[in-house]
């Protein structure tokens, strides 16, 4: 027993030793100009076209033809980057460019026209994830099957003169090169270790990377080759924390210049950085959505009724105040606020608990007779899976039997490409300002509408969807997509939309400002990163 | 001894054979396609099958087996699915900070540990000994992670004696080692007071008192060489806890060590990165216990007889 | 005649502190051991003579104290000793050899390394010069082989070398006490009777004291100037070797003689005291032995019996001896 | 033979005998060892908590209220809430269901299995043995966090696999103690006449090897159960193990990690009810193992 009372005090003595300690302000020396950040994971690879994911160095390390640029609050504007001057054929379909006079890469090589040339050709043959934008050249299909040798619509004149001609023709085309994805590479220094290896891969743009510690960190150093103002971050170092908790406390110890506080449970945003860093958090809205996808070969969800029933009963807004504490907001439509095209009077599901109830009984089903199954990646974000809970709830409150079943990742995946996942929650993050980016993926064919288990119905909707992108008026191809969409989620009843979230940084002492990408992304640009 | 030594080299070679076979087998037996995880959103059936022929995932399992183990052999594990790197490069740069942390943990565990069970054997059932065996149990009760966070709180949070998270300068190891040794520290403790106080028992401590000795001296001198017998034996034993405690440790502290590229590898579904981590610690930790043994023999000269 | 004495103990009382109480394990026991003599002290496991002993060297084991009395060495008495000073006394004026050679040396430390530790300890000599003394000493205890010795394991050693290396250990610092508890217990006869011989040898040749603790009497007989029985944590019987073997007083000691004689003449049956040693929780007030005792007689187990001078240097305690009856008793 | 025998404290070890029976055991265990005798009370307590669960709180373990998340301890929830609003006290009470789970069963599945194996090899000796102990060597020779972490990513999440994974890791300790134990037995007298008058092997080691390796097998089941405890709770945290939303306390520190520094208790009360069970389960074991077998001190 007196043992007893000595643990007792020495866990007393433990946790009072934790309770106590006061705070204190560090001050570490750090070089000026170095920005200290930190991510999840560590990316796979360098190379833009074996990722979707790791553009943190393809957006800093690399140049585009065209850049967004973020004009005021929510508005965006599409600049010119390596382009100096282009101009377009009436009919979209070919598009003339003229490069900046002497670009130069990294190692000092000039950057032309005929290393644009290579960026496409390589995209398509180096059996990559980014493909899709090369593909609308005219002569992709030839060139990837292997039955050409070259970009048919790929035409250079000279070092600074190309011209592309498109297979069909796409007015949002210019808006789909600002992509990460179409990164330009040097042809001349190209080689095996590109992505892979620090010194084979040379960009054009504000940074070189200098080192990489996989799983540990990288680093970036600004490259004196750039074309462009130089950065007030002249050396950015990425540190690779896996744990969210973590990076919390180095952003608090001052280990961190910047946060992505996406990456932490909104309470605590609420309670330490609304309070603590009220003047340090800088809002981005998150270009895209989170939906609830219902799958329309499934027994019940293939009955119009459950569907709107389901639409009915979600109550969106009680998720955006209760787990994300109001920043995020309510999703209407297929294309998200903050897109070019985005409809702001689309019609509006209502939440109604009753009335879903009712529809459900008219439509002849008892209570607990509709049966689904909400499948749930165990690797989605806690957000993502309380967001799923709540879905739950809501519909067992309606009379729908759901459940919730946890896949691992990989399995998760299989079974949502193959067309035969019954329910899920996703987020979709804007690649490219255009609507053709959310409606073409989702909604562009059979089979793009299967890969994601929707199995929508309508081929004459989906038709629509793939013309769409070729109507060379701008008002008339946004009312095009805004007819589309209400069909698609109101007539058809075939999507719930449920919310954009807002994405939060916040930034160190040592920051004076920070401007995030367009579509809120993670990936920042690190030169819109104004060190003090 | 030789003989003996030689035998435990064949036995262990045995071991290790076996390790491998049955990492293999367990990895093979796998749900979900790990080519998919490894695409994410972009891939259809056609790059599927094309990698996962290019990771040689279509062969018939035994001729798997065989490129595993020729591979293994050279020190290649394969490729990793989500880093697209040598598995070997990415153990090679992750073995250091594991050996690091590893190393500081079990120096705070054996000299914590060693000196609290000679205290506590020292003042039996004192008010010390209770101390110190109270702080021991909890030691070996707490669970790391718990230890691990509080660490991180007071410490570094509160205290900002200490970085939060990882690095590569030895101070940022230093709670992580506490962590992780911690719990070592407290059974270390505990064996130790409890062979030391069987060992001032026997006879020749009573001969080492007789002839002058002061306490201390017999301790050190001729109690602790005894003692230490068993708890060497359990600290090469401690080594394969370490390992474990080490992949909660560095998940926790962020460190990029063996623990947590292992626990990346389940959450990533990295199959070779998995295969390799595990078969690289296993090997790691039969090698230490063959060491291990082999100082035994040469610490104690009545197996050196036997032998 | 001034006798001069090595050690003298007086009124030692020793006992174990423990949860339930204290247990007396040695009660105002005195003993007088002249210089260059051997003393005995006999008695059956349990009576307190290896406490005596190990309250002598200071080395009570847990929860044991010395709680009373003077133990004089050459007039300075050991019990006021601090620690430190204590520890120049051991091995070094006193030294002690223990009952079990197998166990009581360090398994793991070579054997010359552990005499030459003795030596170093108490001379001021470097490791060379200690091994030299350790290689001479082992010559004179009748190690063959010395340097090879030297570089022995203990578990390399037979029983008997290993207590000729015991003895060594206690011998190198020339002590002028050597306390030797059942030294040849664990050994076989032959062997034993060359370990007293070396040990009556080394007395002749330094003029050491001995204390011999023993159950055995042959071995008392054989080696001892001086005799004291013990019982139950007391002195009952002392005297000379001589007298003791021959005109035994106490009851106990006249048993423990006739048990051994019973051996030597091989008779039929055993004789032995009936009963065990007592349990030093429940002793009675008065004489320990009464439970056991033939001549027990009511006031016995009342009245604590004092040591009571028979002859000269004869002492008894008993209650026989006291009112005269113990003379005719035979 | 000399004095020692007389110290006190080693007084009890005249009762230590062949005949001492397991009541008398745990009798002795009772008078001497308090300490033990509390901390079997605290892991009755704990299985009444598991056991009663649904009396003991209004909430169901799984009971989503978002809009009530995070909240601080209060009368309503004594333990505050959790990120997804479940009562933290409840979720409490529901882990300790898996968490004895885990500790009992793939224990005793490991113990069974263990010493089925030991005594088979320890008694048939010869190649048997020789292949059952190299086997056993490649199961120790994993840590065993990453060995279970293996299984688990083999078997997939769940409960019962983690019965498995625990159970897998854990067989060949004790297959390695009871066979040098059965290699004892082996030669004993009572066995050797059982053999000489033609006993079966089968009925040699169930009669008579089985129940004298028991009081060993009991203490290993006491001392195995808490790291088995850990071993559940560390995969939990990890993300290997028990999943949302059942309520495990690893798993509960995890979730709760993010918010350790501002709702502290989440991650705090499943890691203290972690704590004490084990410490709980570690002194009951000590206890029984110094009064069922001596020799088993490490």
């Amino acid at each position: 027993m007196k043992k007893f009372a000595v643990l007792l005090l020495v866990l007393a003595m433990v946790f009072s030793f934790a309770a106590c300690g006061g705070e204190k302000d560090t001050q570490v020396d750090v070089e000026p100009g170095l920005l200290r950040v930190a991510m999840l994971s560590d990316m796979a690879t360098m190379d833009v076209a074996q990722t979707t994911d790791d553009y943190f160095v393809p957006m800093n390390v690399f140049d585009r033809l065209f850049e967004v640029k973020v004009v005021g609050d929510g508005v965006t504007d599409i600049v010119p980057s390596l382009v100096d001057t282009y101009s377009a054929a009436d009919d979209s379909v070919t598009y003339n460019f003229t490069l900046k006079e002497g670009l130069k890469f990294s190692n000092g090589s000039a950057l032309t026209a005929s290393d644009v040339q290579f960026t496409f050709e390589r995209l398509l043959t180096a059996g990559g994830v980014n493909d899709d934008i090369p593909l609308e050249v005219l002569g992709a299909a030839e060139l990837q099957a292997g039955t050409a040798d070259t970009l048919a619509g790929f035409v250079v004149a000279d070092d600074l003169n190309f011209s592309i001609t498109l297979a069909a023709p796409n007015a949002g085309f210019i808006a789909e090169l600002t992509s990460p994805a179409i990164s330009i590479v040097d042809k001349e220094t190209f080689s095996e270790g590109f992505g892979m290896k620090i010194e084979e891969t040379i960009g054009s743009g504000p940074y070189k990377v200098t080192e990489w510690v996989v799983n540990d960190h990288y680093t970036l150093e600004y490259n004196e080759n750039y074309w462009g103002t130089a950065p007030t971050a002249t050396k950015v170092v990425v540190n690779i924390v896996p744990d969210p908790s973590t990076q919390n406390l180095m952003y608090q110890n001052g280990e961190l210049d910047m946060i992505d506080l996406g990456e932490l449970d909104t309470s605590i945003v609420e309670s330490t950085y609304k309070t603590k860093y009220a003047d340090k958090i800088i809002t981005s809205r998150r270009v895209g959505l989170t939906y609830f996808a219902m799958n329309a070969n499934d027994e019940y969800l293939s009955d119009i009724n459950v569907r709107k029933a389901i639409q009915m009963a979600v109550d969106r807004d009680a998720i955006v105040a209760g787990i994300f504490n109001n920043q995020a907001t309510v999703e209407h439509g297929i294309i998200p606020a903050g897109v070019w095209g985005y409809n702001e009077d689309i019609t509006k599901i209502p939440y109604d608990l009753e009335a879903a109830k009712q529809l459900l009984t008219d439509a002849g089903y008892a209570e607990g007779e509709v049966t689904i199954e909400i499948a749930m990646d165990s690797t989605s974000s806690s957000g993502t899976q309380l967001v799923i809970q709540v879905i739950q709830q809501n519909l067992i409150a309606a009379g729908i039997n759901a459940q919730i079943k946890t896949y691992d990742e990989s399995s998760w995946l299989a079974l949502r490409n193959s067309g035969e996942m019954d329910c899920f929650v996703a987020t979709w993050t804007m690649d490219y300002n255009d609507p053709a980016n959310i409606m073409y993926t989702f909604y562009g064919s059979e089979a793009k509408t299967k890969i994601r288990s929707l199995n929508y119905a309508d081929t004459e909707v989906m038709a629509r969807v793939a013309a769409a992108s070729s109507i060379i008026d701008d008002d008339a191809r946004r009312a095009e997509y805004q007819a589309l969409e209400e069909i698609i989620v109101i007539e058809d009843a075939a999507w719930l939309p449920l919310y954009e979230n807002t994405h939060l940084f916040a930034i160190g002492d040592r920051v004076a400002d920070f401007t995030p990408h367009w579509a809120g992304y993670t990936n920042f640009y690190a030169i819109d990163m104004i060190m003090k | 001894m030789l003989k003996s030594i030689a035998s435990r080299i064949g036995q262990t070679l045995i071991v290790i054979v076996g390790v491998a076979m049955l990492i293999f087998f367990l990895l093979r037996i796998v749900p979900g396609n790990a080519v998919a995880t490894m695409m994410s959103e972009h891939a259809d059936a056609a790059t599927i099958a094309r990698i996962s022929a290019e990771l040689g995932l279509d062969k018939p399992w035994y001729v798997q087996f065989w490129i595993y183990i020729t591979g293994a052999l050279h020190g290649d594990f394969g490729t990793s699915y989500a880093l697209h790197r040598p598995v070997k490069e990415l153990l090679l740069l992750s073995f250091p900070n594991t050996v690091k942390l590893a190393v500081l943990a079990a120096l705070v565990a054996w000299i914590i540990g060693v000196l609290a069970g000679i205290v506590a054997a020292q003042k039996k059932n004192g008010f010390l000994d209770r101390i110190f065996m109270g702080f021991s149990l909890l030691g070996v009760s707490m669970p790391v992670f718990m230890v691990a966070m509080i660490l991180q709180y007071t410490i570094a949070y509160k205290l900002h004696w200490l970085p939060i998270s990882g690095g590569d300068s030895l101070k940022c190891f230093i709670l992580p080692a506490i962590a992780l040794g911690w719990n070592s520290a407290g059974s270390i403790a505990r064996l130790t007071r409890s062979t030391l106080l069987e060992v001032l028992q026997e006879d020749y401590i009573d001969t080492a008192r007789a002839k002058g000795r002061s306490q201390m001296g017999v301790i050190v001198l001729h109690a602790l060489r005894n003692a230490m017998l068993p708890v060497l034996t359990m600290m090469a034993l401690q080594l394969s806890s370490l390992l474990s405690g080490a992949v909660i440790t560095e998940t926790v502290f962020g460190i990029n060590g063996i623990g947590r590229l292992a626990v990346d590898a389940i959450s990533g579904r990295d199959i070779p990165l998995l295969q390799g981590t595990v078969l690289f610690t296993t090997v790691l930790v039969v090698l230490g216990n063959l060491v291990a043994d082999c100082l035994y023999t040469v610490l104690d000269p009545r197996i050196r007889k036997e032998a | 005649m001034e006798q001069e004495y090595t050690l003298q103990i007086e009124n030692l009382r020793s006992s174990f502190l423990t949860d339930n109480g204290e247990v007396k394990a040695v009660n105002e026991v005195s003993i007088n051991v002249p210089k260059g003599s051997i003393v005995g002290i006999v008695g059956e496991s349990g009576c307190g003579k290896s406490m005596t002993a190990r309250s002598v060297m200071r080395l009570l084991k847990y929860p044991g104290k010395i709680m009373g009395g003077s133990i004089l060495l050459e007039g300075k008495d050991l019990t006021q000793l601090s620690e430190k000073e204590m520890q120049s006394v051991r091995g070094g004026e006193i030294s002690m050899i223990f009952q079990e050679p197998m166990t009581s040396l360090n398994p793991v430390v070579k054997v010359g390394k552990q005499v030459s530790e003795a030596a170093m300890l108490h001379q001021n000599i470097s490791a060379a010069e200690a091994k030299e003394l350790v290689l001479e000493i082992f010559r004179r205890v009748g190690i063959s082989e010395a340097e090879k010795r030297y570089e022995s394991f203990p578990h390399q050693l037979s029983g008997g070398l290993r207590q000729r290396v015991m003895i060594a250990m206690a011998m190198i610092c020339r002590p002028k006490l050597l306390i030797a508890d059942e030294p040849t217990t664990a050994l076989d006869v032959t062997v034993e009777a060359q370990i007293l011989k070396l040990m009556k040898q080394l007395r002749d040749e330094t003029g050491m004291s001995i204390i011999i603790i023993s159950h055995n009497l042959g071995v008392i007989a054989e080696l001892c100037d001086y005799v004291y029985v013990m019982y139950a944590g007391r002195v009952v019987e002392e005297a000379d070797v001589f007298t003791l073997f021959e005109s035994p007083r106490h009851p106990y000691t006249k048993g423990l003689l006739n048990s051994v004689s019973a051996l030597e003449l091989e008779q039929e049956r055993l004789e032995t005291i009936p009963g065990s040693v007592p349990n030093l929780r429940r002793l009675p007030a008065g004489c320990a032995f009464c439970a056991r005792c033939a001549y027990a007689m009511e006031y016995c187990p009342e009245q604590l019996p004092q040591l009571q001078e028979v002859a000269h240097g004869h002492r008894v305690r008993c209650h026989l001896v006291e009112g005269g009856a113990a003379n005719g008793e035979e | 033979m000399h004095e020692e025998q007389l110290n006190p404290t080693l007084h009890s070890e005249e009762i230590i005998g062949e005949a001492e029976t397991f009541k008398n055991q745990l009798l002795r265990l009772k008078r001497e060892n308090k300490l033990a005798v509390f901390s079997a009370f605290v892991i009755f307590l704990f299985i009444l908590a598991a056991v009663f669960a649904p009396l003991l709180t209004p909430y169901g373990y799984a009971d989503e209220d978002i809009m009530n998340r995070l909240q601080p301890p209060s009368s309503e929830h004594w333990l505050g809430t959790d990120d997804a609003g479940r009562d933290v006290f409840t979720r409490l009470l529901y882990g300790a269901r898996i968490s004895l789970a885990v500790g009992i069963i793939p224990t005793m599945i490991s113990i069974l299995f263990g010493a089925m194996v030991g005594i088979i090899a320890g008694f048939v000796g010869g190649k048997v043995d020789a292949v059952i102990m190299r086997i056993a060597d490649v199961m120790l020779a994993f840590p065993s966090m990453l060995l279970a972490m293996v299984i688990m990513y083999t078997l997939g999440d769940g409960i019962i696999n983690i019965f498995l994974a625990l159970a897998l890791v854990n067989w060949a300790s004790v297959a390695r103690v009871v066979r040098s134990e059965t290699l004892a037995l082996k030669k004993s007298e009572y066995v050797e006449a059982a053999r000489c008058i033609g006993v079966k092997q089968r009925v040699i080691m169930m009669r008579h090897i089985l129940p004298n390796c028991l009081p060993s097998m009991i203490v290993l089941f006491t001392l195995n159960i808490p790291s088995s405890i850990l071993a559940e709770s560390s995969l939990s945290f990890l993300g290997v193990g028990i999943q949302l939303p059942q309520a495990a306390w690893g798993l509960m520190v995890n979730t709760g990690r993010q918010f350790f520094y501002s709702h502290p208790w989440l991650s705090l009360a499943p890691s203290i009810a972690i704590m004490i069970i084990v410490m709980a389960f570690n002194f009951l074991g000590d206890g029984l193992r110094d009064v069922m077998d001596p020799h088993l001190k490490k």
